[in-house]
């Protein structure tokens, strides 16, 4: 075999496929990966120490700037976080909104996830706006709902921040009408497609050993075969009143990351069928101060959220704002074993990896 | 037509030799006007299709239906900064876009429009696509090489090899038409086709993997790789910008109709209509031939993922090649055997399934075990 | 959860344990008897020299299996810094915090945790970054979201000048 | 069949071409904004505001300058209202916490200017403006509200059945 001698490539932080400001300093041999190094930073805002200059309250629309495509986790794990901290309970239609928005937010996220993982392999024509138009569709309910279309700021601690309107409920009947059809048809257009199970079966594959010991979690933790999501393990709101599945994958390939976004999205709208079915009127909100002043104390809350194990840790002094503020990113620990999944393979496998991934740089760098 | 008036006229007037050149130069010009308003068209038809494909509307705000949509781009691109970077071999670097765009105009020399209507009949027309087909990548490695970009230059290694795997199932491909029709010239291959019926149908494994290796040199999707926006930024023309650039693009799209007016000459029956509607004139025919072939080439290109380019070198040599292989000696039993056009039809059709299913089924034992992979586990398995 | 709602299906309510801290005190003791200092309810505090030995013993040992490092991060309590991990076992669905703890506000240092679960390798350089807490044990200890040579550590309740000025400089004697 | 997958994927995208496009001609044909739209545009209300400042307190980015002087009546006279929508992002906690309903999100959202401070919004624009957001503003049903429907019998959402100008003349 003919070697060349090896050479450093830059991929990002500005390249098409490196989502966002990724910096991957690949070391190539021709076309093979012999190293790589990502490096980070390029996105940081320090909304770690930001948040300790505000209100809890305040907190919450900052939150929803770093996971930018799944801003309704983020906002709920905060939710969750300041009412496990300050002693707040949420009533019980809150709980259940929260559920449908957190559900929604995840098919809205993994369409996108799904498109641009498609575009990372090249199909960058009809598939990736097919999903596009169905995410469109999950965005004009939330502009509906809260008046924004992703950075919603309306998962709140003690409740929602107000009702859904009167035209909500026909809306999520009808997206839940039409949409598991097209999911069918996607489905068909896309893993039955050679070219996909080519470029996807067997590559960027993780061991479940390597998935835990790395701290991956959501899709690409599921995609290793390891039976752990957050709503059926450790059931916030109200996750346990809802029947349905974990996906789980083979490989650990990203064929397997793929396949179990796909499925997740089922899973996610069985979900809701149930969730809007056993919607309780009442109350919304529980009462709670502007300022809220949880006691002295600290408050560690874990969601899953569409990337993964989104966390929040709280520490209190006692004041209106938090003493600390930390965010475990599920994308920023995804990225973490990078030298483990890229080496020795391609770049064209570097961009499928990648992409697999699903990492948002608003939430890797914070 | 204006050739035949050129000759007509100043017959017995002028030397023959001053004629052979007033009809050389009326014929280029008209094939070079033809090859650029067919990159214009292709331009709007591949913005307006995919965007039809992505449910959008596609170009609509300059000139109806946004037809005057190339001009703006051109006038766009034109008036573009012209960088060079700094580094760059400039002589190559200049050089690069404007000897790409002569292999494909080349290709139209000798494909014939209607019938005589070729502006070079050469007796070896097949034998003459290819050379000059060939001569594709040059251009390509050109502007990688002189780039002074890590891009560029993967882009063009992986173009080179790309190319070079896929002359050879192109060349083969080729072999049981001139076996079949006894003749390299291509006024002939089309004659032979409205006499027997079209080579489409005749050696449909044949015109499988000419169209896939033909495609395979025209860095669209799913074959794109040494362009491959998603990991290479831009391949080979990383670093063109302004008018540089729309020469790339421009001869991308030419590129593409030369290809298309192939696959019509060859497999389609160039003018050729069958009996039924033969008033239309032969070049209309012709014509509607190559676009719609090239809406073909744009079908493919919004849909399909892209290769990885052990994966496009492997279906070349371990796919492709045995089976046009296998085809030209198919076609050498069956021309020696001399049977009627539907026996041959029905055997290589019969055939073309079988292989390509067996081979194929051989190469992959990868895809059966995907089938097999379940997501939801029932309950007592979790 | 407040209220029973009698319409839906009632599934036995798996919840992850929350180790408390006597319980997870009492599991290290047995091998480690001078490691844990402080006992809360929910959290231990280690002797910052035994945590990779505990780390290893809470991973490998089969009744305790916390094999996955769900966070790992730092609080600046002015007085000293604490170093917090998250540990979880998705085989027990268990959970356990642990804490360490450095006086003062220089040389500060935690032996790393990289060997025991990888996840603590972008997670400590992170703290390393933002707190200023070396990790003696770290393969490849940098900053992670900042350039190397910013002046401070943002995190640090003391960091509270943002002077443009001087990042700037800093990042052009970088160049 | 090896191809029939992507055959099949080639099938579906023709479908789509025969399908009414997704995409509107946006400046001729504006997307009907729903009712509780958050736009820039902020609308607020001089006759309600008492200058109690509790937006500029919620505000996280401390967009809202209020400055105001006592009245000979206990009451406030606003001198400065201004919001620097250049630095606002729009989270609408400042229309939550208005205990009177003074301020309004707006529905417009096509901002532009050349200068950055020219993104500061006074009083007299802010005053001023027709299109109201439903945004905590439950009174105005679930619609995109136009100026007219403040005055009259607007119940806020705190209760407060009057507007604070006739408490004034009160």
């Amino acid at each position: 075999m003919v070697t060349a001698n090896p050479f450093l490539v830059n991929m990002g932080p500005q390249h098409p496929s490196t989502h966002g400001v990724l910096r991957l300093r690949l070391v190539l041999d021709g076309e093979k990966v012999l190293n790589v190094e990502p490096v980070l930073g390029y996105l940081h805002s320090s909304k770690e120490k930001l948040q300790e200059e505000h209100t809890y309250l305040q907190t919450v629309p900052i939150t929803d700037r770093m996971d930018y495509l799944a801003a309704m986790s983020n906002n709920l794990g905060v939710a969750l976080a300041i009412e496990k901290l300050a002693g707040i309970e949420a009533p019980e239609r809150a709980q259940y909104l929260r559920v449908i928005m957190a559900e929604l937010q995840r098919v809205a996220s993994h369409c996108f996830a799904q498109a641009v993982f498609l575009q990372d392999l090249g199909a960058w024509g009809g598939p990736l706006m097919y999903f596009l138009r169905e995410r469109e569709q999950v965005l004009d309910i939330f502009e509906m709902v809260c008046g924004a279309r992703l950075t919603y700021n309306y998962i709140r601690p003690g409740g929602v921040s107000q009702d859904v309107p009167p035209e909500f409920l026909p809306a999520v009947h009808g997206f839940l009408a039409t949409f598991p059809k097209k999911l069918d048809e996607y489905e068909g257009l896309l893993t039955k497609n050679e070219i996909l199970r080519a470029r996807t079966v067997g590559v960027g594959v993780i061991s479940r050993e390597l998935a835990l010991s790395a701290g991956f979690s959501g899709p690409m933790l599921r995609g290793s075969g390891v039976d752990w999501d957050l709503r059926k393990q450790d059931p916030y709101c109200v996750y346990d009143r809802f029947a349905f599945d974990v996906p789980l994958g083979h490989v650990g390939d990203c064929y397997d990351r793929f396949m179990v976004r796909f499925y997740e999205i089922r899973e996610s709208l069985r979900i809701l069928h149930q969730a809007l079915e056993q919607l309780p009127p009442g109350e919304w909100k529980t009462p709670v101060p502007i300022v809220i002043r949880p006691p002295a104390g600290e408050a560690f809350q874990l969601i899953e959220s569409p990337r993964g194990m989104l966390g929040y840790y709280l520490v209190s002094d006692g004041g209106a704002a938090p003493w600390r503020f930390h965010v475990r990113a599920p994308s920023f620990l995804n990225l973490g074993a990078l030298n483990e999944m890229l080496v020795g393979s391609t770049v064209a496998d570097v961009v499928a990896i990648v992409g697999s991934i699903d990492i948002v740089m608003g939430e890797v760098d914070r | 037509m204006i050739n035949q008036f050129i000759i007509d006229t100043f017959a017995g007037v002028l030397p023959e030799w001053l004629i052979a050149l007033m009809t050389g130069v009326t014929g280029a010009v008209g094939v070079l006007l033809f090859a650029l308003s067919c990159a214009l068209a292709a331009i709007w038809i591949e913005r307006k299709l995919i965007g039809r494909m992505q449910i959008r509307y596609g170009p609509n705000r300059v000139g109806p239906k946004g037809l005057l949509q190339p001009i703006a781009d051109a006038i766009k691109v034109i008036g573009k900064e012209a960088i060079t970077p700094f580094g760059v071999d400039k002589v190559v670097y200049a050089a690069a876009p404007l000897v790409i765009f002569i292999p494909a105009l080349l290709t139209f020399a000798v494909v014939p429009f209607a019938p005589g209507a070729a502006l070079l009949n050469v007796d070896i027309g097949v034998l003459f696509v290819v050379a000059v087909g060939a001569l594709g990548v040059m251009p390509i490695f050109m502007a990688g090489w002189a780039s002074n970009n890590k891009y560029s230059l993967m882009g063009a290694m992986r173009a080179i090899a790309q190319t070079v795997s896929y002359e050879i199932p192109l060349v083969l491909s080729l072999v049981g038409l001139v076996l079949m029709a006894g003749s390299f010239k291509m006024e002939d291959l089309v004659l032979y086709q409205i006499e027997n019926g079209w080579f489409l149908l005749l050696q449909p494994l044949a015109a499988l993997i000419f169209f896939i290796a033909a495609s395979a040199e025209l860095n669209r999707t799913p074959t794109d790789i040494m362009e491959g926006e998603s990991e290479l930024a831009a391949g080979y023309h990383t670093e063109y910008s302004g008018f540089k650039f729309s020469l790339f693009y421009a001869t991308e799209y030419t590129h593409v109709f030369a290809v298309s007016a192939l696959i019509s000459t060859l497999f389609l029956g160039g003018w050729g209509t069958g009996p039924v509607l033969d008033q239309v004139p032969a070049i209309i025919w012709f014509i509607a031939k190559t676009y719609l072939l090239f809406c073909v080439f744009v079908w493919t290109r919004a849909t399909l993922p892209r290769l990885r380019i052990d994966q496009l070198m492997a279906f070349a040599w371990k796919f492709l090649l045995p089976l046009s292989l296998v085809n030209i000696m198919l076609v050498a039993v069956l021309v020696e055997l001399n049977l009627p056009g539907i026996v041959v039809f029905a055997v290589n059709a019969v055939l073309a399934v079988v292989l390509i299913k067996g081979w194929a089924g051989l190469l992959s034992a990868r895809g059966a075990t995907v089938e097999q992979r379940v997501y939801i586990r029932p309950a007592a398995a979790q | 959860m407040a209220g029973t709602n009698t319409g839906s299906p009632v599934f036995d309510r798996i919840m992850t344990t929350v180790t408390s801290g006597s319980a997870l005190a009492q599991a290290i003791q047995g091998s480690f008897p001078t490691a844990v200092t402080e006992v809360y309810s929910t959290a231990v505090v280690l002797d910052a020299s035994a945590i990779v030995g505990v780390c290893g013993y809470l991973k490998d040992a089969p009744d305790l299996a916390f094999d996955y490092l769900a966070d790992l991060t730092a609080v600046d309590y002015i007085d000293y810094f604490e170093v917090v991990y998250q540990l979880l076992s998705m085989g027990r669905n268990a959970s356990a915090t642990l804490k360490v703890r450095c006086q003062g506000r220089k040389a500060l240092a935690v032996p790393s945790v990289t060997g025991v679960w990888h996840a603590a390798n972008f997670l400590e350089r992170e703290v390393y970054d933002l707190f200023g807490i070396d990790f003696p044990g770290h393969p490849d200890l940098r900053r992670i979201m900042l350039f190397e040579g910013f002046p401070g550590h943002p995190l640090r309740k003391d960091f509270l000048e943002f002077d443009h000025r001087t990042i700037a400089a800093a990042a052009q004697e970088r160049e | 069949m090896v191809g029939s997958g992507i055959l099949g994927g080639l099938i579906t995208v023709l479908r789509h071409v025969l399908q009414k496009p997704y995409t509107r001609q946006y400046p001729e044909e504006a997307v009907p904004l729903k009712g509780r739209f958050r736009g820039y545009d902020f609308a607020w209300s001089e006759e309600r505001c008492t200058g109690c400042a509790t937006c500029a307190k919620a505000c996280p980015h401390g967009c809202i300058d209020i400055v105001t002087d006592p009245l000979p009546n206990g009451r406030y006279n606003i001198d400065v209202f201004d919001i620097d929508i250049g630095k606002c992002m729009v989270c609408g906690l400042c229309v939550e916490v208005c205990p009177y309903d003074a301020l309004f999100m707006g529905a417009d959202f096509a901002l532009a200017s050349e200068r950055r401070w020219d993104m500061v919004q006074h009083k007299q624009d802010i005053g001023s403006r027709e299109r109201l957001s439903a945004y905590f503003r439950p009174a105005f049903g679930n619609e995109i509200a136009v100026r007219n429907e403040l005055r009259g019998d607007y119940t806020t959402s705190k209760g407060v059945a009057k507007p604070a100008a006739e408490e004034k003349k009160a």
